[in-house]
């Protein structure tokens, strides 16, 4: 259990700050964290998952969007309460090689994850330019931090109640070309559209992704994507521990709640249909016995331990990614 | 992984047991009667941050199929009151996969792995069940028999007494004599009973039971079921007074076949009323989602449960409630408690 | 009675309808599709300080037998997560009683009663049939066949789409024609839909679904069942999920036979997944003991959230998600809400 | 919504006030309220029932005994927090004529229960002695109150850690000479206890019980007592609108939680072996259409409104209690 240390109301969101010296010691810019809702008498048996927006003094703090039962719950703890907590949890956003210029974009309570990110990039002695988009000028979020440690900060809304009228992409479309890196967190829409920015710029593009996540832990396979692997092939990836940072043009974002009939194992799906030996189109192929599991490695850049050699460029993948080893 | 709970480290918060907690599947003696629910913890990789896996009875696989499946599309899940509903499709690696790497791993930690097996034909369990003969930290096999079978319309095999013994005894019949076979039964039945005693008949050395009860959620913004595969499996603590009351019928008419309980448990005490309504073991689901060192956590407070209560053995506690005679009537004691 | 609930008075909570909320149960006009459930709401009148009863659709009875019954010894409930176990025993005033005062009590106020009739033979259903013919009030009888069936070593009705349909085919013919006759289906089967089928064909003009499930609790104190009766009905939140799925197979399978939708139902919110599964009225149980006003207040809430949806009938809003298309892919926003 | 307004320890139990004008306008002595518990995103469902300890001020006073989920739940409500609660329900304590001395006699946090009708029969002009008992002194309750308004009051405790050592019976055995009428709120057995010695005395007493309630308010049948009616039959008689409080000598405390075959209705629940018709030895009367409904009004003496016809004795009671009318 973790004590709430700080709570401030933000426009539509609550900042929370919990002690946690454990979970902020081991946090990487990108992870995430796991709460339990309702208390002791709770009929909601599931975490909530909620990026870390950063980390300091033993305190980890979120930013909490109020909107079903859980997230409500979460918003309306008061200082002093105690909460359920593990973590940190998935994989954090890779780091650039050094002097690559990178470009955050963040929607919505989004932008909260890319704070720590900006300052451990800039800490690292790289450029950092960030944009930062809401529907109204109530849903920004961490603007006076992304602001501190970006430049050039671009902040847009829907409705131009705040900042620039209209869409992040609108203010990516002019950034891009100084970057060599993008990372993006906010809604699936807006991290598609981005995503395709940076492959049309050549660059690699990094997105946080967010899905119903039963366990979080990476045991329940609920929370699965679309994802191309270094081999060229889709599986369906665990966005709690493969992820939730996956390589932008690796997410097939068109396919996202559907089965593409090129994912591995789609082939095994058709209940009445299928054949007593597999199809010749997907033959099963033991994985040698040694090499890393391709299921679980190859999906975003590794961070941490001993990096696996730089996957090749995927050959089925449109636009010509350039992929570059980044270092953690 | 940089996975750091804060949730206490099982490992230090098991007691010192007063109680002999040695437990049996099938006939095989396993350290504790608590193990992990297929489908609730993957392969167990992805639970050893949270506590010692070689502490429980076993790690209970997700069940395997002879070939890789992607699983259903997402939405796979829902959260329900007390519950939620899941509907994966088996998400996993094959046969191939399993025996390549998930066994090995943990087989070299010295975890004992309970693999699930299913299948869409009675040969592709028979298959499995071979293919999974002699295979090191196999403890054995549970039959997940809540799959549709192709040659019956896609009716399940575990809603049809005669299915399900047919798939049960191709099972026995090919798999490692030293690996005990569960049938896992479902809920969704007239007669739990009658499955229960045709699995046995044809052989199981024990039934895991329950599966998930199948259900169904509509999302009130979309106006469709939430879930991508329509309906989905109910689990959870919604549904544990089902469950108990399929262990405790069929505990009841096969007093012999032996029994993992699972459905809800959550704590000790929930474990506590399987093992009195007949479970000689419990499998812990749902309740690793919402805290991931549970089944070492309930392993302990079942312990602790049961010496409060005068058993000096888990076996003692087996199937008690059914014999232990009525309480006297009375049961409320206001203020002088 | 001084009962002064301090939750807010339903009359004044129901916003004026835009939509229109008729209803019809079975071809009967009702003024609403909220209904209550039998065995939740006795008889009325205790409900009476909550909420206007004539501002529901209907009262549906406490199960009536021929004779008064004293129902189980206690403890006759359990409190589960979401949920509840019963084991009431149908302990009630016998048709006599319920002829002599409750249904006329009910009829002065202008309070329609949905009578739920229960029996353990054919005949004593036909002949409560008979009893309620032409009574004033009555706007038509639920036939509970989760009953046990004396003549079959006391399998309950409910359970055999023949026993069920002989129940239906004999409570119909004798019953007053105005009078519509619902058959309250048991979630605990393994075809539902068979039974579903067997009592439409008997005749039965519409169906009640679900009663509650099978379920037992086990006391860590006493180390024996909590319930006098061992098993209980599960019902409350817990079930919703399930209910959903037999009225979504039901309605998919039959699309033209009325179903009363029940099993959970705490919020407008779940109303509407049921009408929207294929319910063309709901019944509010266990969430009756939660909020006594629950019936009026999901009325209500029902009543806004059809409007919300741009449904300008309730009628429209029936087995919705059955004809409505997939949604697109890619559920979450975040952020940009 | 009530809001806490006050709260405090004693001794093993915490006594809420909370703002409820309606409820403490309505209230009589041994009624109670009902409380959903934890909170909007709780998976308990069922109110609590808590006896009233008291009203004033727009509050109603409770004394909880944190013991399973709900209880310790509202034990743990702080000062300001909102709770959903349903009252008063039950029937109250009826009063006995002008002039009659009454003994009260409480167990545990029972004793809260009396307090309220300690002070209604001192304003009526009565003479009150009490009795409160617990196992120790933290489970004593309301002894200032009691001992406010009581004399001779006597405090036991099964430790002696408070007052004499012993039950509370012993002391009810010296003091119910001076009694008219007996009033007792306690666990089953105390209630039990005492009740027989008020039968011994020949004067009245009244129970408050407490059963497993899943409604409180009538519709659920689960609360229910073999209770004899003024015809001499034992019904099972809901607590919770026909109680809780029950003429001591009416309750079959013996034949709690079994179902004698005497209970009206009982012949019918034989499911194999019930004949086709009722036997002889239990026939089917039908109630009179236009007689007081002998389920709902026979079990208590009658309060508010148009008092019944005083009951017979019943005939098949041991110790040939004497029935009072007791005026409201
Ligand atoms: C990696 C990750 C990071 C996240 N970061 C944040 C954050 O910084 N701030 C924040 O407010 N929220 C964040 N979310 C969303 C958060 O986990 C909650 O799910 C969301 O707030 C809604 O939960 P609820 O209980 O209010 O809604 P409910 O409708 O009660 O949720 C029901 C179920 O659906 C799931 N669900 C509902 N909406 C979402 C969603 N948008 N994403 C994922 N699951 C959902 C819930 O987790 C829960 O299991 C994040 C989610 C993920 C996966
Ligand atoms: C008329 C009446 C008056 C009461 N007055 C008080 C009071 O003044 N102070 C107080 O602390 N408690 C009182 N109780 C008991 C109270 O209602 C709670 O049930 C009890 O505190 C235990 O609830 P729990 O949630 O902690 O236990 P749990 O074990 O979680 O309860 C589970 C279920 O069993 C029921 N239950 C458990 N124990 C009892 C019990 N002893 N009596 C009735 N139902 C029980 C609960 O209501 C609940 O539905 C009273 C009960 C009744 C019927
Ligand atoms: C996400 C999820 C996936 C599951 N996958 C499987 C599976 O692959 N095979 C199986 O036999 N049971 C599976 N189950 C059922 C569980 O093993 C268990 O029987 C059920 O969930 C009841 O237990 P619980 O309430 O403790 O979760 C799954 C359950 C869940 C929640
Ligand atoms: C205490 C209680 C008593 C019940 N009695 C009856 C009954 O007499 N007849 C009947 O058909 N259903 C009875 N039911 C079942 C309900 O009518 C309903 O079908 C079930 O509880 C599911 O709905 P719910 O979850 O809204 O309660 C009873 C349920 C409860 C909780
Ligand atoms: S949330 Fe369970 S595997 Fe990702
Ligand atoms: S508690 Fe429901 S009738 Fe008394």
């Amino acid at each position: 259990m973790a004590e709430v240390a700080s709570r401030r109301t933000m426009g539509a969101y609550v900042e929370l700050g919990f002690f946690a010296p454990d979970i902020a010691e081991a946090a990487e810019p990108g992870q995430f964290v796991a709460f339990a809702v309702g208390g002791p008498t709770s009929a909601n048996l599931l975490r909530r998952s909620i990026a870390i927006a950063g980390v300091g003094a033993g305190r980890v703090h979120v930013v909490v969007s109020a909107k079903g039962v859980g997230s409500t719950w979460l918003a309306g703890l008061e200082l002093g309460a105690e909460v359920d907590v593990v973590g940190p949890l998935g994989r954090p956003f890779p780091l650039p090689p050094p002097g690559t210029p990178a470009l955050l974009v963040g929607g919505g309570y989004g932008a909260a994850a890319l704070v720590g990110l900006a300052a451990r990039l800039r800490a690292g002695g790289h450029e950092v330019a960030a944009v930062t988009g809401a529907a109204s000028a109530d849903r920004l979020c961490s603007v006076p931090e992304l602001g501190a440690l970006a430049a050039p900060f671009v902040v847009t809304t829907d409705d131009g109640s705040a900042g620039r009228r209209g869409w992040v992409t609108q203010a990516v479309a002019e950034l891009i070309r100084g970057a060599g890196v993008v990372y993006a967190c906010g809604p699936m829409g807006m991290l598609r559209a981005v995503s395709d920015q940076a492959v049309a710029a050549g660059i690699p593009g990094y997105v946080a992704v967010e899905e119903s996540m039963a366990c979080g832990i990476g045991v329940c396979m609920t929370c699965v994507l679309p994802v191309v692997g270094a081999d060229g092939r889709t599986r369906f990836a665990r966005s709690c521990v493969e992820g939730p940072v996956f390589g932008g043009d690796r997410v097939r974002f068109a396919d996202v709640g559907t089965l593409p009939a090129d994912v591995v194992g789609a082939d095994a799906m058709g209940l009445m249909a299928a054949p007593a030996a597999p199809p010749a189109a997907a033959p099963v192929a033991p994985p040698p016995p040694a090499a890393a599991d391709p299921d679980h490695d190859d999906v975003t850049a590794y961070i941490g331990g001993a990096p696996p050699p730089p996957p090749p460029p995927p050959a089925d993948r449109p636009g010509g990614t350039q992929v570059i080893r980044l270092e953690p | 992984m940089s996975i750091e709970p804060t949730l206490p480290a099982p490992a230090e918060a098991l007691s010192v047991p007063t109680v002999d907690m040695q437990a049996s599947i099938g006939g095989v003696p396993v350290v504790s009667p608590v193990l992990t629910a297929s489908g609730c913890s993957a392969f167990g990789q992805e639970l050893d941050p949270f506590f010692d896996l070689t502490s429980i009875g076993a790690v209970v696989t997700k069940s395997v199929q002879l070939r890789p499946r992607s699983g259903r599309p997402t939405p796979r899940m829902a959260e329900t009151p007390s519950g939620m509903l899941n509907s994966i499709g088996l998400q996993g690696p094959g046969i191939d996969g399993l025996l390549a790497e998930d066994l090995p791993w943990l087989a070299q930690r010295g975890v004992r792995a309970f693999v699930s097996i299913a299948g869409t034909r009675v040969e592709d369990f028979a298959e499995l069940a071979a293919r999974l003969r002699g295979v090191p930290g196999v403890l054995g096999l549970e039959v997940n028999i809540s799959c549709p079978n192709v040659e019956s319309r896609g009716e399940v095999f575990a809603c049809d007494p005669v299915a399900a013994a047919d798939v049960v005894a191709a099972v026995r019949e090919v798999a490692d004599p030293a690996q005990p076979v569960y049938a896992k039964l479902s809920p969704d039945v007239t007669d739990i009973v009658s499955v229960a005693a045709a699995c046995a008949e044809a052989g199981a050395n024990g039934l895991s039971m329950i599966n998930t009860l199948l259900g169904l959620v509509i999302d009130p913004d979309t106006m469709r079921p939430v879930l991508g595969g329509v309906t989905g499996g109910l689990s959870g603590p919604a549904i544990r007074p089902v469950a108990l009351r399929c262990v405790w019928q069929v505990h009841q008419a096969l007093p012999n076949v032996p029994i993992l309980g699972m459905g809800g448990i959550r704590s000790g005490l929930d474990a506590l009323q399987f093992v009195l309504a007949g479970a000689s073991a419990v499998s812990v689901g749902t309740a690793v989602f919402n805290d991931p060192s549970a089944p070492a956590r309930i392993h302990a407070e079942l312990a602790d449960a049961l010496g409060e209560r005068g058993f000096g053995r888990l076996a003692d506690a087996i199937g008690y409630a059914h014999r232990r005679p009525d309480p006297p009537a009375g049961r409320h004691s206001r203020g002088l408690q």
